[in-house]
């Protein structure tokens, strides 16, 4: 099968959403002509025309909210921010109108909104523009989060993403969008769930996003250097969050590690502990241990961010950490 | 205007002022919990913009919706329910006074965050204009919401790509306990418009009669693409912010002066001297008005509340659209 | 000694602050003449003047950035957010400035800034005016969170921001201000450690803010029906963390609920348990519990309301539960 | 202006030019990582601006701040040191390009949110107003960040308490791809002074001597408390917007036409015309200035890394400000 970049497949997706209902429009800033700040948009203006293919002012909280307001009455927005830094110029709208007003209103209101927007550090950009801030959104119930952590997961959940009929912030990690896989060319969606992405019996890791790919890469050296297996588990979804397979998952190794981005401090990681050693205390042969970011900004020098990020060689260490304590609690 | 017209108006105006007088009956024993924002005093402006408005045409609201809501063509049993908490409100009882939506009227809801819902009316301006229809959005906010940042925002999005929609800013001297004065170094908030290119109008808020006409005139503005409008309502808050505050802002002599200027008493002297109306012919009016007002407080009170199951449904659609994807082939050579 | 409830100690913290240094000023909307739509910052404006209480126009970036502006240069201003939803509309000035600029700079910038605000439900607010955010802001390194569960500590902890050379989030509950306790007249400082509100052998409840009276009226009840004892560890803040009271607690008696009114999913919660399971997992006897509120938005009718708060009951009974899997376990 | 205070401005512009340049250079190699956003074709700005400006006077920079934090009087080697990561660089390479302060010389940081510097200099000239000084804030930012927010929000903040800031819009045409003419429907962003009841000028930013003394003006009016002023400079960025820029949303010819009104080009020429210099002492300026800014540049690239175990410091100063608590004892029947 041909394979193309995360960039393209999301390019892909918002095409075949396009030429399939005329309600889906999108707005952003510099995403009509110059083809987004993030690149997935190119050709839409060519292919559906400016009415449909908006840039707009530097404004985000007119975006988002004019997203929000044009999904009200049946359109299906797909807005772009072009770094989820920027929640924070329209986080109103994201908090307390997006994500409440279906609940608020009784269940009478429906807002097919999709926010598609990148996230992640390690290209140099700065505390500004690199953060990971999925867990500020998953802790505002009313809006969906998906992240997807390779080319074919991004086509499939950004259609499904579309034609669903809530809010859904749709997180892209910078990182990935060079990155290739194999992509059938026609139209298919794939579910808000969990995915494991290898097979293990020794130690479940739980990740998302970008450490999908950091996570793989440790398990193989694991396997390779260790004969160690492990089952990395790619949560895809941060709401719904489906936590079925991770605690079969885990009941199956009887230890985890968590690995995410973003800073470790309040993250998702938090979450997944409290709800994986509710439902697996008995089987669970270790602490669950967390490999996340310090708790600090995005240093902008190479070696410090290099030295930020979660990598192959951290994971590694909490791996074998984790089988340690495994084994001494066995 | 023909009598008719004008009764209808006044009717409206009425119905507004009696159902605030009752919600501050209801906020006396607490009946409503939390703070209850009436729009005692700035009826003219709700009545005489969505006079203009059919169901196809959309409001966004604000804490201070109840006219707005009522002007859209609101339920009042359905009203006061919500205010009560009750299974029958607009909202099931999950909203509240300063979350009354109501779709099937065109209102795109009331909203406790200042100046939230001006991006949203842009957002509906933006789906009309897609969608190619002759209809159009007011948002109502106040001169509080004028200094949000979304405000700003909203009115440029808006002007560059001609939206038909209308902000109407109820100018009623106060954002709480601040006077205008203190908040802008302005005249007139009608001014802000400039910064955006669009035509700004000040509208006298407590003379029915010049609301109707200039909303009439910004609609057309508005439906023949010539881009949003910007009215500045000047109005007065006659009651306090919400029921219960003390007003320590502002002397007894202000609010009085402003009594005189009540939008109603005005429409009814015009009534009178123009329409050859009685004294007696409005009393009678506003009796079956207050009677049908609370009529509706007193079966929206007999209402049950809510299920307590019901406490975490409606959050999420669980249904998905349905689309049918279809592949695009793309131009040779491109991308 | 007197009693004074915590909006009264709260404006005798300002007052102090304000008489002890020429430095420390406030703005916020209606916080002047109107005494604050908390009323806390009554008599302040007589006391101290329009230059030192201002009211500013309903503009929260401008509020809180120019906090962030007055700081850098030297300036200990303390703004007032009426109510912590409004994080929504002033959220860049908090996550992109405030809290990034000292490391971003290197450390040659200080942002004695304090933003107070309020938390909660159980009014009747409604979904945008109950919000509890902390887990948000306490995600995001370079701010400080601190909330305390009554008049004493408020008053003391309120004194230790305001000298803080870093930016605090101050966060009342509104369901606190009423209450009444014994406070010094004083002036007095409390340091960010967690406090035990009450000694107990069999299990520990760590929680913070109106929730910490709620804990101890389950602890209360526990006690004299059941002889259950329940130590309560009172958290005060989110950011610094200090654990160590809350890790010694958990090794003594083996086992842990948290009780937090912010709803459940990607809660502080979730950070709590991490670091608990993480540090005690051999004294570990049952799965840690959370009580908290459900993921929707706060519901406004008083019986939904109620239902959706966290209380003595469901405190109760997450303990009860959490003390059977313990004896299971043992 | 006599030839020494033109010769500054002009030694002031071509040090920008040359800074940019070398940041061009060494993005090419990738040094800087990330996006550089060149200040070319619009020295005139910062440095005519800046020449106003004390060390107690600050100003608040945007993502293309070099130009700024130049002309306020940055260390060059600091700053190459910062854009490459070294330790030795402002922010000891925790910042990058878009996040250089330099508190020293009044500069309170470059920001890379669009917009989000302009509420920290009402903040700080709020602080001087305080304090009773005499000195002034200058927020610098472009024609894209005054579609934001937070510029509607400042502005009005600063008015109503005439705070002494001076609101320096970059007009160059573009925010990112986006012609202002797209982003907004009015002929100059100066008009929205009005919104807040200040002054706003126009003035042409790629001529220094309309720029020095059209801020002379500004600095007089904002000190002797007459409220802020907005500063329209009309302006072209010449280069891309970041180094690597496509600029498919321009031609050639437009900025062709532009580089004919390069402002360091109208300088030399009236530096030739009306102060008598010639060509080649120009060419010795610019070739001077060019050395020292390679010198800086490569001593930069000498600097160490950071050391890893920098990482995670710097996040909060560890000590509490020396304040004694003193009672305040309320008067009798207050509260
Ligand atoms: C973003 C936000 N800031 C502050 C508040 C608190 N608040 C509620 S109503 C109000 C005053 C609004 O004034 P205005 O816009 O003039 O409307 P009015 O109440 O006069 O109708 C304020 C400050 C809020 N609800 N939302
Ligand atoms: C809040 C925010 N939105 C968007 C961006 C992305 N962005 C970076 S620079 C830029 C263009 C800014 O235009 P303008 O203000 O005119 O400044 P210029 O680049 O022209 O100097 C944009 C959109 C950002 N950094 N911050
Ligand atoms: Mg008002
Ligand atoms: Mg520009």
């Amino acid at each position: 099968m041909r394979k193309i970049s995360m960039r393209e497949a999301v390019n892909e997706a918002l095409h075949i959403a396009f030429n399939s209902d005329s309600n889906v429009f999108t707005m952003g800033e510099d995403i009509a002509v110059y083809g987004g700040q993030l690149r997935c948009s190119y050709d839409l203006l060519d292919n559906f025309g400016p009415e449909r293919v908006r840039d707009t002012p530097i404004s985000e909280m007119a975006i988002v909210g004019a997203g929000v307001g044009a999904s009200m009455i049946g359109k299906r927005p797909v807005v772009e921010l072009s770094y989820i830094d920027f929640i924070g110029t329209s986080f109103d709208q994201i908090l307390n109108q997006a994500a409440k007003m279906r609940y608020m209103y009784g269940g009478h209101v429906n807002m097919p909104l999709v926010i598609r927007t990148q996230c992640g550090a390690g290209l140099g950009n700065g505390a500004q523009h690199s953060q990971s801030l999925e867990a500020i959104l998953a802790h505002i119930p009313g809006i969906r989060v998906v992240m997807p952590s390779n080319a074919y997961d991004a086509k499939g959940l950004l259609l499904h993403a579309i034609r669903d009929n809530n809010p859904v912030v749709f997180i892209e990690h910078k990182a990935l969008y060079k990155v290739k896989c194999e992509v059938p060319e026609e139209p298919y969606e794939i579910e808000y769930t969990p995915d494991v992405k290898r097979t293990g019996k020794d130690l479940t890791i739980v990740t998302y996003s970008a450490m999908v790919n950091r996570s793989l890469e440790a398990a193989e050296l694991l396997q390779k250097e260790h004969g160690i297996e492990v089952e990395v588990v790619d949560v895809r979804a941060l709401e719904p969050l489906d936590m079925e397979p991770i605690i079969r998952s885990v009941k199956k190794t009887n230890c985890a590690v968590i690995v995410h981005e973003a800073c470790e401090k309040g993250g998702f990681g938090g979450e997944l502990i409290a709800q994986i050693q509710q439902h697996t205390f008995k089987s669970l042969k270790a602490p669950i241990l967390r490999v996340a970011a310090p708790n600090v900004p995005v240093p902008f020098a190479v070696n410090l961010e290099m030295s930020y990020l979660p990598d192959k060689t951290k994971i590694t260490k909490a791996v074998m950490t984790c089988l340690e304590n495994k084994k001494a609690n066995a | 205007m023909n009598k008719e017209k004008l009764l209808d108006l006044y009717r409206m105006m009425v119905q507004i002022r009696e159902f605030e007088n009752e919600c501050i009956e209801l906020a006396k024993s607490n009946a409503t919990r939390a703070a209850v924002h009436t729009y005692i005093g700035e009826e003219a402006i709700a009545a005489g913009v969505c006079a203009h408005m059919s169901n196809q045409d959309y409001i966004t609201s604000t804490h201070r919706g109840h006219g707005h809501c009522i002007a859209k063509g609101a339920d009042l049993e359905k009203m006061f329910a919500e205010l009560l908490g009750r299974e029958g409100g607009y909202c099931k009882g999950k909203g509240g006074s300063m979350h009354i939506a109501d779709l099937a009227t065109g209102n795109l809801g009331a909203n406790g965050i200042v100046g939230g819902g001006i991006p949203l009316a842009v957002g509906a301006a933006l789906g009309i204009q897609l969608d190619n229809k002759k209809n159009f959005v007011v948002s109502f906010f106040g001169d509080g919401a004028a200094n949000e940042g979304s405000f700003h925002e909203a009115l440029n999005m808006a002007s560059i790509w001609s939206l038909p929609v209308i902000f109407v800013c109820e100018n009623n001297e106060y954002g709480i306990s601040t006077h205008v004065s203190k908040s802008t170094n302005i005249q007139n908030i009608a001014i802000r418009a400039m910064s955006y290119g669009i035509k700004g109008v000040v509208v006298d808020g407590n003379n029915i009669l010049e609301v109707y006409e200039e909303t009439r005139k910004a609609v057309d503005d508005v439906v023949s693409g010539q881009g949003p409008v910007l009215l500045e309502m000047k109005t007065y808050r006659m009651s306090g912010h919400y029921f219960g505050d003390n007003q320590n802002y502002r002397t007894k002599d202000e609010v009085n002066q402003w009594k005189e200027k009540d939008p109603i008493l005005r429409c009814e002297q015009i009534l009178q001297k123009e329409y050859d109306l009685t004294e007696e012919d409005l009393l009678t009016i506003r009796k079956n008005i207050r009677t049908e007002v609370l009529a509706a407080s007193e079966k929206a009170k007999l209402q049950p509340e809510p299920m307590i199951e019901d406490l975490t449904g409606d959050l999420f659609d669980q249904k998905f659209a349905d689309i049918e994807w279809k592949s695009f082939v793309k131009a040779q050579g491109k991308g």
